[in-house]
This record gives C-alpha cells, structure tokens and sequence, in this order.
C-alpha cells in the first residue's frame, strides 16, 4: 500500500509494524504506551517514526490517533463528536404520586412542599417535585413569608397547555367534580375546592432568592 | 473424553473388573450414538465400509457387560440395544418377499448415516473451534466510545386522570376533618322514664307509637326509641303499672295505667 | 485525500460519507447494521457503494472491515492472530454438548429441539439450549407447523462474529457436507439438502407466541 511506502530500505518490515501497532491501538482497553508495543514489533523498530506515520494516515479520517501524556490511543474525530450524541425522546406516564402532587399544587397553588405533604397526608418524594419540574408543568414561584420562608410552587403555562385549559380558572370547581361524580355527594358541607391563585405573587410571597434555581430541594428540605 | 477413549484403547474383557467397570459408567459418553461412534472408529475403517453387524454385536455386548455389573444404564442406551437387536435378527434371517418392514441392510444404511453425520456434525464443531474467534484471536475495539443519549421524558398525563387524582385524594382526607358521628342510643332506663313520664296518670288506651310519635319521626332515632321503650313497657307491666293489649299481630300496641293502681 | 478521489461528482460528499460510516462503525463495539447508518448520511447516500470503498481502504491493514450478516464491524487483522492471541479466562470453555448442539443448530438450521437430538442421539439436557441462548449465539427462531408446533432455533449475528463468519454460507465445510447429504434428517439417496437458512422464517415456521421468551424450555418440552 502506497501509504507504507515511506520507509524505503524496509517497507515490508515497517509496513508490518505499522499494522501491528495499528491493530494493538484498537484492540487496547485503555491508551497504550509506545514502549508497550516493542515486544510486538521487529527488533529496533523505530516508535516514533512508526506512530508519527499512523498519525498521518489517519489524518483527516472519521477516527484520529490522538496522544494523551505519553500513550496514544484512536479517537472518533473531533468533528464528528455529534455523531456519538443522540437525543431521544420517551413518552411516560405520570407516576401517581405525580399526578396526585401536580393536581394539589394545580388547585392549591402557591402552595409549599408540606402544604402538598399536609393534604396528601404523606411525604413527597424528592424525584416527584423534579419530575413535574422537568415535564415543564410545575414551577417555584416564591418563597412564603413564614419562618423557614419554604419555597412556593405554582403551575406553568405549558401545564395550561397540556391540560387543555385556559386559565387556571377553567379547572372544575366542587359542583363540577361532583357532577362528575369524581367527588362523591357526601363530602361534608365545609368542604371547600380552593380557587387557584393564578397571579404573579401573593402578598403572602416573596420573590425568589438569587440562587434558588440552583438546587430547589436542598433549599426546601433544609425547611423542612 | 480423553479418559473414555484411553479405556477403549484396552481389550473389552479387562473391563470385566468391577473397578474397570465402574470407571467405564455409560454417562461419560454423550448417549448410544456416541458410544457407538467410537466403537466404529475401533474398526479403522471409512465409516461407509464399517460391519454393522459387528458393531451392533460389540453394542450388544457391551450393554450386557455393563448390565451384569448392576450399572444404572439410561433408557437411549436400551432402546439403541433394542433396536440393534432388531437389526441383527433382520441381517441374519432372510427377508421374506411381503415384508414391509425396513430390510436389514436399510437399517444398516440408516445407522451408517446417522454416526456418518454426527461425526460430521463433531468434526463441524471442531472445525468451528479452530477458526480465529473473537476475543482470542481476534478483536474489537478495546475502547468503544459509546454514544451518549440524552433522554427527554415526554409526560404523559391528562386532564381526567389529574381531576380524579385530585379529588380521590382531596377525599382520602375527609374522615379526619370531622367527628365521627355519635348514634344515639336510648338506654333501657332512659326509655322507662320517658314512658313514665307520657303515660302520667293516662288510664286511655293510647298506642306506644303515639306515645312515641315525636321521636319515631326521627330516622336515626326510631328503631331505638321503639326498641328500648318496648322493652321498658314490658318491664312496667311486669311491676304492675302498666296494662298492654294488641289486638292482632302487628296491630298498634295499646298501653294505658293499670287501673287500681293509684288507688 | 487520495482514498476518496474514486466517487467521481461529489468528492466531497462522499468523503464526508465515509468519514462519518469510519468513525460509527469504529466507535461501536459491536457490529453495525448499515441502514442504521443512513440517518448520518447525505440524501440517497450509496450505502453498498460507500461501505465497500470503506473496506478497501482497510483491506491489507491492522484494522479490517468485516461484514457479519447484514452488519459490519471493524476487526483487527485475522492474520494477526497468533501476536494478539489471548488466553480467554473469563469465558468458561463449552461443553461437548453445547458445541455439538451448537454445531447441529448452524448447519441444520432452523432446527427443533427433537431435531437436534435425533443427530446426537440423545436427549438434549435442559441447560444446553439456555447456555446457547445466554452466550447469544442461538435464537428461538420460530415454530415449526407440525403437530405440537415445537420451538425452532437458529444462530444469531453475535454467532457470526464471534466466530468470524461473514455469513452462514462461510461455515466451515459447508459445500462437502451437503454434497454428502448429511446435512438431512432423512438417509441420503432421495432428498433435498436444505441450506441453513438465516432469513426471517422458512415456509414451515410461524413466528413465535409472545410468550414464547419467557420459558424457551417448558414449552418445547410438553410437546415431547
């Protein structure tokens, strides 16, 4: 092959090593150090020369031989690093944690992490708030001025838009849930639906601290 | 394998000792056909020119030189006995011209074929073996460089289902919000000072119902306050106070002051 | 670069084309499906065209192309096998009954477990299939439509690669075999030796029941 012809007094020896190295480079499940190969190659072989000149063969190639400190080892080229990223998308169902905890926070928003935990009647696990979060349908709104100042979570836009609603108004009211006979008629006269609060922050919310977005729940479980 | 082989390499009747024998368990051999197999290569001949008849003798021998030890043979072992006997018989008599079983010689060909492909089938084995395999002699990419996926979850989820999870919940926590409610019960004394107290000085003849009427509107009070006054009229009638009378079964139950009794 | 002069119109395309086959196929351990390739590719990329300039450019070299049924890898040199021979010591060696099992499955394909024990002339012993299965060199392929309906096996691409097959016509002795007719389950004078057949199903084979997967042996046994 022409691209061995550059070692002119022993082409076939070197053209040998050179796929010896080639094939040990691939083969090795971690970069491999030039002295490693030695004993695969013919007796005083020239390492340097012989990776300068894998080096070049595969310049330009989808796949590179790349030094890392003092070992080499074949790299998918540079430009070609999207190939080895691929996006995908999975369609999931809600947990019913999720749904339970979106469907609080829907109603009862702003409402903090225990409000959601009071109604519940357990504790919200940290992936559930996540999950919503991630979905786009759940987002912090505030801090509630109380002791601890917890975090406050409302609905987003996209939550709207998901559950082909409006406006946070056009959620059922307690007569449109009995009538569709999701409540039964024997909840007691004092049960209330609340009404969502969907403005911007009550007087009862502060804004968010600079470095909420940062990590929600660790500011949240220390509150708790 | 190599064990089994080096004991066949001996002459059959050294394997008469029970210790030989015992070494010579029929499992190390991969079933019948293999057992025969390797008795054929004894003969050092092409597989197709081998005498079956004296294979089929030397299997038969054989069997019943293990039987005569006591070993535990497995059945494929005695239906190949069988059915080498079979072969034998069918070698050795001649053949009747409306015999429409297999002739001998068919049955001959049969097991000629069948350790002819088994052998095949071995050597196949062996010769896959023998090619350059993956992970030995040759290799993949010691360094795969594996692609990343980045995983959107799309959420699915629907208005219905958030309502009912909503207001199964919302109704999970009813109970706890208010008291559970307290059925009232009248006590048998309670009940027999009531009657006391409506019948006063009455010597009529009223029914206990309208005695009763203003509580026996009551649901939730009228199979108590029935129950509980009944049996404190009884009572009253065993102390002499009061007289019933019911004039036919389910008819009101009429109670008035036993007369005599202020006098 | 010279390799890539052969497409003639669009030198450039196609040299991005193979760049991009080079670094998927070199990236991944296991071998590629070629169609699973054109999403990177130009529109109406040449897949056979590219793919055989590919191995070309490898042919002679440390590293070659190989193809494994309708897959391709990149595999170090045959030749080069007694220098990078290793002693397998994580794998445990086969047993005689699994080899000739597997042997049996790869010529006489596809196969039914009563098949498989008429040539060996013994019941096969339950873990034998399972150790194929497991090592993922043989599949349940189908189910044969004859009374019972009993489980068809054949071998799988991963069997391809490990034993160096570019397809199952490779097998070793092949052509002899079938010339002395002991690839049948019939005595040889008046029959058709069957191929191994590697396609989907064969003219007698349903595909497999869903519940197939979960207990290969229960099912196949009760039809003993």
């Amino acid at each position: 092959m022409s691209a061995y012809e550059e070692f002119g007094e022993q082409p076939e020896i070197e053209a040998r090593n050179l796929r010896i190295m080639e094939a040990l480079l691939f083969a090795s499940e971690e970069p491999v150090d030039l002295e490693a190969m030695r004993p695969y190659l013919s007796d005083g072989a020239d390492l340097d020369a012989l990776i300068d000149a894998l080096q070049r063969q595969y310049a330009g190639r989808g796949v590179t031989l790349v030094q890392r400190g003092s070992k080499w080892a074949f790299r998918t080229a540079e430009d070609l690093n999207f190939l080895l990223r691929r996006e995908q998308t999975d369609t999931r169902p809600l947990s019913r944690a999720a749904l339970e905890t979106l469907a609080i926070i829907a109603y009862h928003q702003p409402s903090t992490r225990a409000e959601i935990e009071e109604v519940r009647g357990v504790s919200i696990s940290k992936g559930t708030l996540d999950v919503l979060m991630e979905a786009g349908w759940v987002r912090m709104r505030g801090r509630r001025r109380t002791p601890g100042r917890p975090v406050t979570y409302g609905t987003t836009d996209a939550f709207l838009d998901h559950f082909g609603l409006e406006a946070l108004s056009d959620l059922p009211g307690l007569e449109d849930l009995k009538g569709a006979g999701l409540l039964s008629s024997r909840v007691p006269s004092s049960f209330q639906v609340p009404l969502p609060f969907a403005g911007d922050l009550t007087d009862e919310e502060d804004p968010l601290d600079p470095d909420d977005l940062g990590d929600p729940e660790s500011d949240d479980e220390s509150n708790d | 394998m190599a064990e089994t082989t080096d004991l066949w390499s001996q002459d059959l009747p050294e394997r008469a000792e029970p210790d030989a024998v015992l070494h010579v368990d029929v499992g190390g051999y991969e079933g019948p056909l293999d057992l025969l197999l390797e008795m054929a290569r004894k003969q050092k001949v092409d597989l197709t020119k081998i005498s079956v008849l004296a294979l089929a003798e030397q299997y038969l021998a054989f069997i019943e030189t293990v039987r005569k030890q006591r070993i535990e043979i497995a059945a494929d072992y005695l239906v190949m006995a069988a059915w080498l006997a079979y072969l034998k018989s069918r070698l050795m008599v001649p053949q009747h011209a409306d015999d429409d079983e297999p002739s001998g010689e068919e049955m001959a060909a049969l097991l000629q074929f069948r350790l002819a492909r088994l052998e095949a089938m071995r050597d196949a084995a062996s010769r896959l073996m023998n090619r350059s395999l993956l992970g030995r002699d040759i290799f993949k990419r010691g360094m795969p460089e594996p692609i990343s996926i980045t995983r959107h979850a799309l959420w699915e989820a629907d208005l219905y289902q958030l309502l009912r999870a909503y207001a199964a919940q919302r109704e999970r926590g009813i109970p706890a919000e208010y008291s559970v409610h307290q059925r009232s019960v009248w006590a048998l004394q309670d009940a027999r000072e009531i009657l006391e107290r409506l019948i006063g000085q009455s010597f009529e003849w009223i029914s206990l119902d309208t005695y009763l009427a203003q509580y026996l509107a009551k649901p939730d009070e009228r199979a108590t306050a029935l129950a509980s006054s009944f049996s404190a009229s009884l009572e009253l009638v065993r102390l002499g106070q009061v007289e019933l009378r019911q004039n036919a079964a389910f008819a009101p139950l009429m109670m008035r002051r036993r007369q005599g009794d202020v006098q």
